[in-house]
């Protein structure tokens, strides 16, 4: 398994091959939503809702031997996608491993460009809930 | 009177359009939101703060002299846009939202009785939707609706059906912004005069593409906003027959508004005045002026020309395009030239961005217009509304761009 | 902290100080009116239109997504600026009297009861007494007032007498408009909170004379015009405690203030979008940072000191000229650079003409205090309001100019 | 008896002696309201005030053997010489000399510069009022 850095890395790298094509991002995006894992419609509750985003995003964190997983989904593809990147980086890993990570790759995509500033709230909304999740089952551990 | 007009010197007005957005140059297609503004407009706002600004009214210095005479040539102009009686009969507001509020708080405070009636149409922006639902909460007054048909029009028959002896208020968009639906307004006014009702017009999405005349109409209150006029944020202006606005109680109270104030009680202004309270939006009141004059300019004859012939290029390269993912949603044959619609399975939401990836920009979403998103089934719509400065070219550019998208999402 | 500042550098910011007026250098005095703008308040305007302009909130695009981000950064701003717990309680409004309205129409609505107190002062601007006239009126409520002592100001003891039980709310303005009396309002609120009442503060005339904290004041409303405070025309602006904007019902109502609309209901959105119905001042509120900085930039404690020495100044400088036809109106030693003044035998009003044909502004009249004025057994007063950017040479020209009438009319 | 326009030639040649000295100019009109006959203060009724004046101004007509005569006075100086000049040009005139009179010397003296706006509506006020009480008088005889 890629470490949570080479993760980073290989994302960096297949956003720069779009250049300033922001359309080809976006689409990248959305093919990487379609790529998740269906989510259990029983997981799609309110509680599950990411709080601030302005599209409906679901995270629920299943905890299994140390391990951390995520099912999510969204009503819109492009926050799919963006649930995807995250979920990419973080599914089964450790809380500690999540808790410990520099998302530098947002930075270097060029996120808050590609996404502008209200979608990027919605989406430390999701980071900060998976992040929340990662201390819970840590601490209950 | 329809003279060709030149669209590029037109543009050439706009600062605006020489944006890049995404790399790609702006194409701006959310006019039903807000439009853009004129170099004239935006020196005039400059020009004001550079040389005459000043607090105005009841002053004996020149720079409140020349800014209230500036001010209230505005006034004059609006006037003759409308073609009110008179230019006291023109009250500046914050916008079409605090028109409609005024009128329903205060006309509507004034004459609703419980089981009387305020009738609207299901198409409605929210902000000719809540007010009456809140002064028909506290007066007893029940709200009904005209309802809309699947093309985004109202029947006109069933319309004059809803208008019966309860009704006192009918208050009802012109066109709307959701679906671009021009409302046959002067049939209704007449009828609801027949039984005695006023009729308020909500003209936010009208008054950037024909001629108002608030006399041959014979509406008894109307709201523009001067943002969707090419003009400033922050304004807009509620137009009301000089009885009914003499009758009313004021709204806002304050500086401006009174005539002669005592610890315990007070007398108020004279129209328009009266319904002024507080250091009105100066600078952008006599920025407005320009504005007016845009339009008026360039002729509303020669703008709705334009904008229609853009709207039928529109619906022909939609339907060339063979978009099957799209879904166009109001198609009535009286529109204005804006067009809401869906691509099968993506939200619009996913659109508007994918659309701003190549700089074209729509709105995207309810419009404020929940009911009526309810009505067709769904949350939200991708529009596009054109105004004067946009292009056939701008067209053809979305249209590849829709293309795109859908192929993609296939 | 006390940095002496360059005034010339600082006037070198504000356009409009070249103006002629009537052929001689515009000396503006009427600061209290209005106060005029910085470059970089007008280039943001400019700049917001020639760039950005779109409506906000809720969007796809980019021009959207940015005067969105600009719009709430102003918010930001104005937080650290009165330092509030939370953006959230800045609400924007149209201006002082528009957040008196609401507070009035809104919180006043909700918790007068007949026979309650609302405590004001004798020397409140209009705005802040007519709504509380009209809520009063409707519920019942008494207005009383805290009167004003010869001198323009208000005695701390008189004023705590009259903070009785009944007394649930008290409104008041911090800054004399027409007199310059700084009023005690921390321990009128601190013994207002003592039973319970809620208080208001006018901060119209304070906000670009001192700093403000309002959690250090714990007032629970205070309202601040942006045109008064180097920023744009029809901008203000409603601070309120998050618990007291949160129970409150909203005041106006269309878009933006919504969560959920049904053709019956609605359901209203969070703060502080629940009180800012409809598209709102874009582009002023953008500017409006710009003024904040300004402001800030120079420092609360540079300007205080600038003005207080230019009003000293002012003092000596009539004292010395011997002007014995002039008399001054608000003589409190708590003040702000604001005089009031008549000239024996004559009106005001003629004394403002002669001083503009020096192309000196000031403002005459009764400055929409009615009733202190009648207290004062005047019906208005030449008034002279400084800036940060006026000068001793301005008022020495300002004093020969009153030596040459006071001359004349002997 | 001097005609009209000899006294509207000779407030035009006052004038320009200041040439552009407004202070002067005002100085002038009140001046020109000091000198005026006292007005009977029974008759500064609010039915003989003019409206849209900022300030009060009463203007009481006298009509005696076909002549008009005008008492007037007002509250602030410099409207009072406003309404001087009216009186000054008007007073003791038949009622059509009134209604003929092409009066001139306001643009000539450059009035709408040295008051403002405001005020020439106040004086554009008072002058209407006087045509009235003349078209009033001339009906009656
Ligand atoms: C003390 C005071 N209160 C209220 C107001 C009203 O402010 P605005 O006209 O900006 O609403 C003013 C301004 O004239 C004022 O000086
Ligand atoms: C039809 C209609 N009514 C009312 C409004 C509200 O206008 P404003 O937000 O300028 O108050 C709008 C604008 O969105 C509109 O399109």
């Amino acid at each position: 398994m890629k470490t949570i850095n080479e993760i980073q890395d290989e994302i960096v790298a297949d956003f720069s091959l779009f250049e300033d094509d922001m359309e080809s991002k976006l689409f990248y995006l959305m093919d990487l939503g379609k790529k998740l894992e269906p989510m259990d419609s029983a997981h799609q509750t309110p509680e599950f809702l990411i709080k601030g985003c302005m599209s409906k995003v679901w995270v629920y964190p299943i905890f299994v031997d140390g391990i951390l997983h995520f099912e999510v989904d969204s009503n819109t593809e492009i926050t799919k996608g963006l649930v995807a990147l995250l979920v990419k980086i973080w599914n089964n890993r450790t809380p500690s491993e999540i808790l410990n990570t520099d998302l530098y790759f947002i930075a270097q995509i060029g996120m808050g460009n590609m996404i502008g500033s209200q979608r990027s709230n919605g989406f430390a909304g999701m980071i900060q809930q998976m992040k929340l999740y990662a201390t819970a089952f840590q601490s209950h551990n | 009177m329809n003279q060709s007009i030149d669209i590029a010197s037109i543009r050439a007005q706009f600062p605006v359009l020489n944006e890049q957005v995404n790399g790609k140059p702006l194409v701006y297609f959310d006019n039903a939101a807000t439009t853009q503004k004129p170099h004239s407009v935006i020196n005039a706002l400059q020009s004001y703060y550079q040389h005459d600004n000043a607090n105005i009214h009841r002053s004996a210095h020149t720079l409140a002299a020349r800014a209230t005479e500036h001010f209230e040539a505005t006034r004059e102009m609006l006037k003759l846009f409308i073609n009110a009686k008179e230019s006291a009969e023109c009250i500046f507001t914050k916008g079409v939202t605090e028109s409609i509020n005024l009128v329903a708080a205060s006309y509507g405070k004034l004459v609703l009785k419980p089981g009387d009636e305020v009738l609207l149409t299901e198409m409605e922006h929210h902000s000719n939707l809540v007010p009456w639902q809140r002064i028909c909460a506290e007066t007893g007054a029940v709200l009904k609706f005209i309802p809309v048909e699947s093309d985004g029009s109202i029947h006109l028959e069933t319309a004059l059906a809803c208008i019966n002896s309860k009704v006192k208020i009918v208050s009802m968009v012109w066109v709307s912004n959701a679906l671009g639906t021009i409302n046959p307004i002067q049939t209704i006014i007449e009828t609801a005069h027949g039984i005695g009702a006023k009729v308020m017009i909500d003209a936010a999405q009208a008054a950037s593409h024909f001629k108002i005349d608030v006399q041959a109409l014979d509406c008894d209150f109307m709201a523009l906003s001067s943002h969707k006029l090419y003009g400033p944020t922050g304004l807009g202006v509620l137009y009301g027959k000089r009885e009914l606005l003499a009758a009313m109680p004021p709204y806002q109270s304050g500086g401006e508004m009174i005539k002669e104030v005592f610890l315990t009680h007070s007398t108020y202004n004279e129209l328009p005045y009266k319904f002024e309270a507080g250091t009105p939006n100066i600078a952008d009141v006599i920025a407005f002026k320009m504005a007016l004059k845009f339009v008026s300019d360039i002729g509303h004859d020669s703008i709705a020309s334009h904008e229609n012939s853009l709207y039928h290029y529109l619906l022909n390269a939609i339907n060339h395009a063979s978009l099957k993912q799209l879904k166009l949603i109001g198609t009535s044959s009286n529109k204005i030239a804006v067009q809401s619609f869906e691509i099968e399975s993506l939200h619009h939401f996913d659109v508007g961005l994918l659309l701003d990836a190549s700089g074209i920009a729509v709105r995207t979403g309810h419009h404020c217009t929940q009911p009526l998103m309810r009505k067709f089934g769904i949350d939200g719509t991708v529009r596009a509304s054109f105004a004067i400065y946009n292009t056939t070219d701008e067209i053809d550019y979305f249209i590849a761009a829709l293309q795109k998208i859908c192929h993609r999402i296939k």
